[in-house]
């Protein structure tokens, strides 16, 4: 097998950090490489420069056999390097076809042949099993998967020679993936390179021919996927050293009452109505709520943090029925919602870590409306430890921060905040292993302080791991509570597709 | 009574046939000269019993606006239009329009539309009522030179916005008459757009620069008042002779409480008056009465003379009331 | 890079003029629908100015104050146009009506010194597309702010125009070149230029390019969209649609004038687009409603005029009706835009 | 780096972009004209700044929450006006003369609150709804005026704002304060961190549950009641009150702001930017006079100063980060 791309050597060095050291990597045709590594450990810098994107402080490239150097995009698509990045980057106002065809667009005798466009995005579309996106519709209003397909789309459309993509899966359903999985076979069979990035490793291990790892922006291993290779190898890579059971936690008593919802009706952004809802969570307890996508998990994690409105039913906290009317009135209900679209509604990219950290706890950290900085840095200093993040993030820009680093700040505002609900919604969407098991970790110690914690997420082993009680949103019916072990993977896929016979719920969780 | 005597022009004037409808377009409102000039214009409307509207842009550099403005008020069938255009061009197209209406035009003060413009565009205007800007000017020089005596010394011209035709008329005086008085030295024009705070600035820093001017003349009182309020600041306040021009009520009260030296007063009133005076002569078929181009007096206030000046005027200074009583 | 393509290169050859007729005019009927869906906010506010003027003037509804309207809507459209293309960049350009002043300036200073009517005409419009160029390459290449680098451009040009004309306006023009911008022309202009701009915003892939820069220029980039010289072109081409406003102005005017621009017809030229439903954030471009803007404008200006209200209260009006217009729009359909 | 500074509140050193320039002006201008380091004219620098300082801070901090106001220069007229009728009614009488300072500031408040509904609670884009403010109010200022300029302050009301204290005039001491405020502000408090917030990201600070609509209309009514202010000190250092007091002052406030760093596209900003931008400006329009340059060339070389100035602070020049 030949090499398409050979880079050696390849160090970058940013203002406060430095992301690669010397990092060698090579990729040849029709193999599918994986890259692993920890939140910040230079997966999508190091592409970044592949793809022109970012130029090296030092090192070199050397494609189908020539030196090459990358003044920008353009230039490395010119050489056939695609790449999908980490943040999927379309242009919210325009509609589907225009951004697939962004660039590139097709003219005949009257200008833009827009049915041929159209023709071809619905071919390209079918071919990702996403049909059901309307390419005609504006992008900012699809769900973040399908937005996901359709970045996805127009490189596929636009060709190349090495595909690049940054953690497409986090965003992606299953089934999404498995389409994802398919096409990336395709390009294998046409002797196209892809170079895939993931948090999640199985993913790793069904598709990938060979595994890169990196650490602290530093090349650390190079796996062959054979058979013998497994997780833990894997992640030892990574981390440096094992992780336990990534799922364990703290189990604590189950307390009072907290948030209820009675027969609680809402609509989707499709605008469908969903059956009626009935939750119940106790302090002490993880509640897990999942789902395919597009069955409503955001929509009533909005609905419990008064994002959207209720259209039938109630809510109750502490047994006393509520409104609420904005997120205004969640906050002082003390319910917090870590948003599962963390840079259109986590954070504040212009702002600091810290800044963005502390941004609802203002008032206890500020006398006569002064922030008092050194109180707001120890806060900082204090969570940071608990997810350890690295000190010299807590100043940095938000934009500047990795995937991964960027969903742990937006996480530890709730904690600074001292909600007593949480609403985690996909908590650990392209987080890494490491992160992930403290993000569970973390949420264990809270609801051993007595304060309940709402899990939404399509991620059948998190939930199946994390929860003491699932409840099952799905198109039929909404089903549950089931407590922990009462469901097994293939249990749960079969009510999430409606194809299990009807399985007897526990009474609420005791 | 006196008005007669000062501003008899045109002998008597008929008693209209019917209640003329005069349209009266002016270049803004939002000035104390402009609002003498209407005065004038109502009283004598008043007087022989014809209906005036007026019409005005916000600006006086509001071109466009003033233009699609007088296009508007031909629709409503006036019986003579004055035009007060805000530059020699902006009104051409509906003047033209107005005389193929058969609707007679006066050409009330400044912007001039000349004889050429005239006949290029076939407008008829029945007469120019004004007054000779670039005049105003010399009257500062000439006033300056006399009293700075053979000597002479340095003199600046604070400018109203460039561009404007009464500034730049203005300033054309004052240059052409500056040559012939070798002594007077021009060692700055500077413009302020006729804004009173732009020219404190502007003179604040321009006696900073020339600290021996000896005369400062500006091209409307309101600027003037402008340079004076500087001089106070700068604790120079007398050391230099401060000329406006227009005579408005502020620097009447200035020219009182000696901190200006003196102002070209000119009766815009009698403007306002005389047009109507002419509108119901042409209207009347007395055509023939009226000249060509018709100037306001103008004249230099100062210390020596003001009193009398408003005792004789100053009820027709709409301003002047708070003055003369 | 065609063939590298993988997937969807079904039925490319049939793309001829048979297919392609019946597509344009199948999209221009979807568009004008989709224009009159977006914008009925306008309209409706359009119809009420309409109704109340009629009502406070007898004079109102007249063929002589419709032509009145629709050359005043016009000449506003002319700028107006190009300000929708730069707004739609994410941009602004405030140096508009000093282009114009400047330009009309040149070219009828050239007329005077004796120039032939073309080429001087034509010197005025490649300056005003200089200048355009200018505040897109440092817009584009200096990273600078358009408000501010366009606000330099104001004064520069504004200064250009005091000292060529030292002041005075430049009169007496050929007829040639008079005849060429009056009366009707105006309209020819305007409108001319709106559907000609349509169609390149609807049928070629500029128009998606150009509002694509406004919603994300790092993606265009990435795409590989030329972005920069994308940028240069629509603030050209804004400056050329300043020099043809300008052109109309002086004509009418029979003279060139430094004061000219100064003040409302770039202030109204910027409302315009925004009271057409076009964002300031970029990413859109509703010529149509744009459209509506300019006829609200001069609506609104031509019905106070004619109703006789007094200049001052006018000012009032103007800033109430076009909150109010707007204020309808955002209520009826358009989303909220900070 | 910088980013590290700022969290624990440090001045940005791109902050300081324009002074390497203003000091280059200076110099020159030492050399060219002996008249321009003198104490009397540097008194004259400072006026001429004074009244742009004020507005510019408040705009600062809107233009900082993704905000503009274009109806300042508007306010700053009616609330000169304004202070004029007080006296002219003779209201001092009964309120003294100190009472029109609060009515002049009240009167932008009221203005303020009007922007602040439309925009915050209607949702119309700031750029318009403040637009037709801007000749709505203008309006008003003809109408309350008659068009004529009103004089007959009382004294002890100039005081206030056109005395001198320590030899610094009055109207300069009011702008450093609001400057000084304005920073304060917007750097150490939690309005400040919250109105960075909103520049960056409103859904976000709204998802987080965060009153957007007050925090908003707040700012707008700050804005007006500096205008007001403005206003106050523009009538009391002319002793009149004139229909046109204020026209484009929005242009030359959101100019300096806009040089001094602040991005229009909201989340940056920084006062201190905003009173080199002021200084430069003024220093520009005083060297223009002291040089004696002639009326017709000032326009184009105050554009050919801004241009420069704009251009050296590039962030592409600079290195600093392209919002
Ligand atoms: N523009 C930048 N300026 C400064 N530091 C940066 C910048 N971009 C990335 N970094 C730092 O470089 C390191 C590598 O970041 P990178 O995004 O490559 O991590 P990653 O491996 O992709 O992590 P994740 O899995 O979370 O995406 C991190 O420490 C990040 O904070
Ligand atoms: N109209 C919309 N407004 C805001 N966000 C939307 C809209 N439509 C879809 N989304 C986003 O797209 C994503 C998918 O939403 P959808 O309801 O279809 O799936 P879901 O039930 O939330 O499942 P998942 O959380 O796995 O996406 C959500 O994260 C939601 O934030
Ligand atoms: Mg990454
Ligand atoms: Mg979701």
């Amino acid at each position: 097998m030949k090499n398409i791309l050979t880079a050696s050597k390849i160090c970058k060095q940013y203002a406060g950090t430095r992301a690669l050291k010397e990092v060698d990597f090579e990729i040849g045709e029709g193999e599918i490489l994986g890259l692993i590594g920890e939140n910040g450990a230079g997966k999508s810098t190091l592409m970044r420069i592949l793809c022109g994107i970012e130029q090296p402080t030092s090192g070199d490239i050397v494609m189908h056999g020539k030196p090459v150097e990358f003044s920008g995009p353009q230039a490395a698509q010119a050489e056939g390097i695609a790449m999908i990045p980490q943040e999927v980057l379309l242009v919210d106002e325009l509609t589907v076809v225009e951004n697939i065809f962004l660039g590139h667009e097709e003219s005949g005798a009257f200008g833009l042949s827009k049915r041929q466009m159209l023709a071809d995005t619905r071919a390209i579309l079918a071919e990702l099993d996403s049909q059901q996106v309307d390419p005609e519709h504006l992008t900012g209003n699809l769900p973040k998967g399908s937005q996901q397909m359709v970045a996805i789309a127009r490189r596929v459309m636009q060709g190349g020679d090495v595909f690049v993509m940054d953690e497409p899966t986090a965003s992606l359903t299953g089934e999404e993936t498995q389409s994802l999985f398919k096409l990336l076979k395709k390009l294998k069979g046409e002797g196209k390179a892809s170079v895939f990035i993931s948090h999640r490793l199985e993913e790793m291990l069904e598709i990938c021919d060979r595994i890169v790892v990196l650490r602290d922006g530093e090349h650390v291993g190079n796996f062959i996927n054979d058979d013998t290779l497994t997780k833990d190898k894997l992640v030892a890579a990574m981390v440096g050293s094992a992780v336990a059971n990534e799922f364990a936690r703290t189990v604590s008593h189950v307390g009072e009452l907290m948030l209820e919802t009675d027969k609680v009706v809402i609509s989707t952004f499709q605008g469908r109505k969903t059956h009626p809802i009935s939750i119940q969570a106790h302090a002490g307890e993880v509640v897990g709520i999942t789902g395919l996508a597009g069955v409503g998990k955001t929509e009533l994690a909005h609905v419990l943090s008064g994002l959207r409105p209720v259209v039938e039913g109630e809510l109750r906290l502490r047994g006393r029925s509520i409104t609420l009317r904005s997120p205004v009135d969640a906050l002082k209900n003390k319910i917090g919602l870590v948003s599962e679209d963390r840079r259109a509604e986590g954070l504040v990219l212009e702002l600091t870590a810290l800044a963005n950290m502390t941004l609802t706890s203002l008032k206890k950290l500020s006398r006569l409306g002064r922030i008092e900085k050194d109180r707001e840095r120890q806060l900082g200093l204090d969570m940071k430890d608990k997810l350890n993040m690295r000190t010299e993030y807590l100043g940095r820009d938000a934009n500047h921060l990795s995937g991964g680093n960027q969903q742990k700040v937006v996480i530890i505002r709730q904690l600074c905040s001292e909600a007593e609900v949480l609403l985690l919604d996909e908590p650990t969407k392209g987080i890494d292993i490491g992160a992930k098991a403290e993000v569970y970790r973390l949420i264990g110690d809270l609801v051993a302080e007595q304060k309940a914690a709402i899990l939404f997420s399509s991620e059948p082993q998190e939930v199946l791991g994390v929860c003491d009680k699932l409840y099952v949103l799905t198109s039929y019916g909404f089903l549950g509570p089931y407590a922990k072990g009462a469901l097994d993977y293939a249990g749960l896929m079969a009510l999430e597709f409606g194809t299990a016979t009807s399985d007897t719920p526990m009474e609420a969780a005791e | 009574e006196d008005r007669m005597a000062l501003y008899e022009r045109f002998g008597e004037i008929p008693v209209p046939s019917k209640e003329y409808r005069i349209g009266v377009i002016l270049k803004t409102f939002n000035n104390d000269y402009f609002i003498d000039l209407k005065n004038g214009f109502q009283d004598a409307a008043d007087k022989y019993g014809v209906k005036v509207e007026f019409f005005a842009a916000p600006g006086e550099t509001d071109l466009l606006i003033q233009k699609q403005l007088m296009e508007d008020m031909l629709v409503r069938q006036f019986d003579l239009i004055a035009v007060n255009p805000s530059s020699t061009s902006n009104l051409l197209e509906p003047a033209a329009r107005a005389t193929k209406m058969g609707i007679p035009l006066i050409n009330v003060n400044d912007a001039y539309i000349s004889k050429e413009d005239q006949e290029k565009h076939n407008i008829d205007i029945i007469s120019f009522i004004s007054t000779d800007w670039a005049e105003q000017m010399r009257h500062h020089v000439r006033y300056c030179a006399e009293k700075l005596g053979d000597e002479g010394g340095q003199i600046a011209h604070i400018m109203g916005f460039p561009g404007s035709t009464a500034a730049t008329q203005r300033l054309e005086g004052y240059e052409t008459e500056l040559a012939k008085f070798p002594q007077l030295e021009s060692v700055a024009v500077l413009p302020a757009d006729w804004d009173r705070k732009k020219a404190m600035d502007v003179a604040a820093d321009m006696i900073q620069a020339n600290p021996d001017i000896k005369c400062l003349s500006a091209s409307n009182d309101n600027m003037a008042l402008g340079a004076i309020q500087a001089l106070k600041n700068a604790g120079k306040l007398g050391d230099m002779i401060v000329m406006g021009c227009d005579g408005i009520p502020d620097a009447v009260t200035a020219i009182q409480n000696d901190e200006l030296t003196a102002s070209v007063a000119f009766m815009q009133y009698e403007n306002g008056y005389n047009t109507i005076e002419a509108a119901i002569l042409h209207l009347e078929g007395m055509g023939d009465k009226i000249p060509e181009t018709l100037f306001a007096n103008q004249e230099i206030w100062d210390k020596s003379n003001i009193d009398d000046k408003i005792a004789n005027y100053g009820r027709y200074y709409s301003g002047m009331a708070k003055l003369t009583n | 890079m065609t063939d590298a393509r993988i997937i969807g290169g079904a039925g490319r050859e049939s793309s001829g003029l048979i297919t392609m007729l019946p597509a344009a005019i199948e999209s221009m009927f979807r568009l004008s629908w989709r224009a009159l869906r977006e914008s009925w906010g306008l309209i409706l506010a359009l119809a009420i100015l309409v109704l109340i003027f009629s009502q406070a003037s007898p004079y109102f509804l007249n063929t002589l104050v419709l032509e009145r309207i629709l050359t005043n809507a016009s000449f506003t459209l002319i700028m107006a146009t190009g300000m929708t293309l730069v707004i739609a960049t994410g941009g602004i350009d405030v140096s508009i009506g000093a282009t114009l002043a400047l330009s009309s300036m040149v070219a009828a200073t050239l007329m005077n010194l004796g120039t032939p009517v073309l080429p001087a005409a034509m010197a005025g419009l490649l300056l005003g597309a200089g200048i355009g160029a200018f505040n897109g390459s440092i817009i584009s290449y200096l990273k600078l702010q358009p408000f501010i680098a366009t606000l330099a451009m104001l004064s520069l040009a504004r200064g250009m125009t005091l000292i060529i004309s030292g002041g005075s306006p430049a009169f007496d023009l050929p007829e040639a070149f008079t005849s060429a911008f009056k009366d009707e022309m105006v309209m020819v202009i305007g409108l001319g230029g709106l559907l000609l701009t349509m169609l390149v915003m609807h049928r070629t892939r500029l128009g998606i390019q150009i509002r694509g820069i406004g919603g994300n220029e790092n993606t265009c980039y990435i795409c590989g969209v030329r972005v920069n010289a994308l940028r240069i072109g629509v603030y050209a081409f804004q400056g050329i649609m300043a020099v043809l406003a300008g052109y109309t102005l002086t004509a009418s005017f029979d003279a060139a004038e430094p004061t000219a621009g100064l003040s409302t017809e770039w202030l109204e030229a910027m409302a315009a687009p925004i009271i057409g439903g076009n964002t300031m954030a970029g990413g859109r471009a509703r010529l149509f409603g744009t459209l509506m803007g300019c006829l609200i404008l001069a609506t609104m200006r031509s019905g106070l005029n004619i109703s006789g209200v007094p200049t001052a209260w006018q000012q009032v009006a103007i800033g109430g009706i076009i909150v109010g217009a707007v204020t309808l729009d955002v209520l009826t359909n358009r989303k909220k835009v900070s | 780096m910088n980013s590290q500074n700022k969290a624990f509140g440090f001045i940005q050193d791109h902050h300081l972009q324009l002074l390497p320039v203003i000091l280059l002006v200076a110099v020159a201008m030492t050399i060219l004209s002996e008249s321009f380091m003198t104490s009397q004219n540097m008194i004259n620098l400072a006026n001429r700044v004074s009244i742009n300082l004020i507005i510019a801070s408040g705009m600062t901090l809107l233009i900082t929450s993704e905000g503009i106001d274009l109806s300042v220069g508007s306010t700053v007229g009616l609330s000169a006006v304004g202070a004029a009728i007080y006296f002219q009614n003779g209201w001092d009488a009964s309120f003294g003369p100190y009472g029109a300072i609060v009515f002049g500031v009240a009167v932008g408040a009221a203005i303020g609150l009007v922007n602040g509904i439309l925009v915050a609670l209607i949702g119309l884009p700031a750029f318009i709804a403040t637009l037709g403010t801007m000749l709505a109010v203008r309006g008003l200022v003809f109408i309350t005026s008659s068009g004529r300029t009103i004089m007959g302050f009382d004294p002890r009301f100039i005081e206030v704002f056109s005395g001198f204290t320590f030899g610094i005039p009055r109207a300069v001491i009011v702008a450093g304060l609001t400057a000084l405020v304005a920073a304060y502000v917007l750097n150490k408090t939690t309005t400040g961190r919250l109105l960075q917030g909103l520049g960056g990201n409103e859904r976000c600070l709204y998802t987080a549950g965060i009153r957007v609509k007050r925090l908003k209309l707040g700012s707008y009514v700050m804005m007006g009641m500096l205008a007001g202010l403005a206003g106050l000190t523009l009538a009391a250092s002319m002793s009149a009150a004139e229909p046109f007091a204020g026209s484009w002052y929005e242009l030359d406030a959101i100019a300096v702001v806009v040089m001094g760093g602040t991005a229009l596209t909201g989340g940056r900003g920084t006062v201190m930017g905003t009173v080199l931008g002021a200084i430069l400006l003024g220093l520009v329009a005083n060297s223009i006079i002291l040089l004696g340059i002639s009326a017709y060339y000032q326009t184009f070389v105050v554009g050919l100063m801004i241009l420069a100035a704009i251009v050296m602070g590039s962030p592409v020049l600079t290195g600093a980060r392209a919002n």
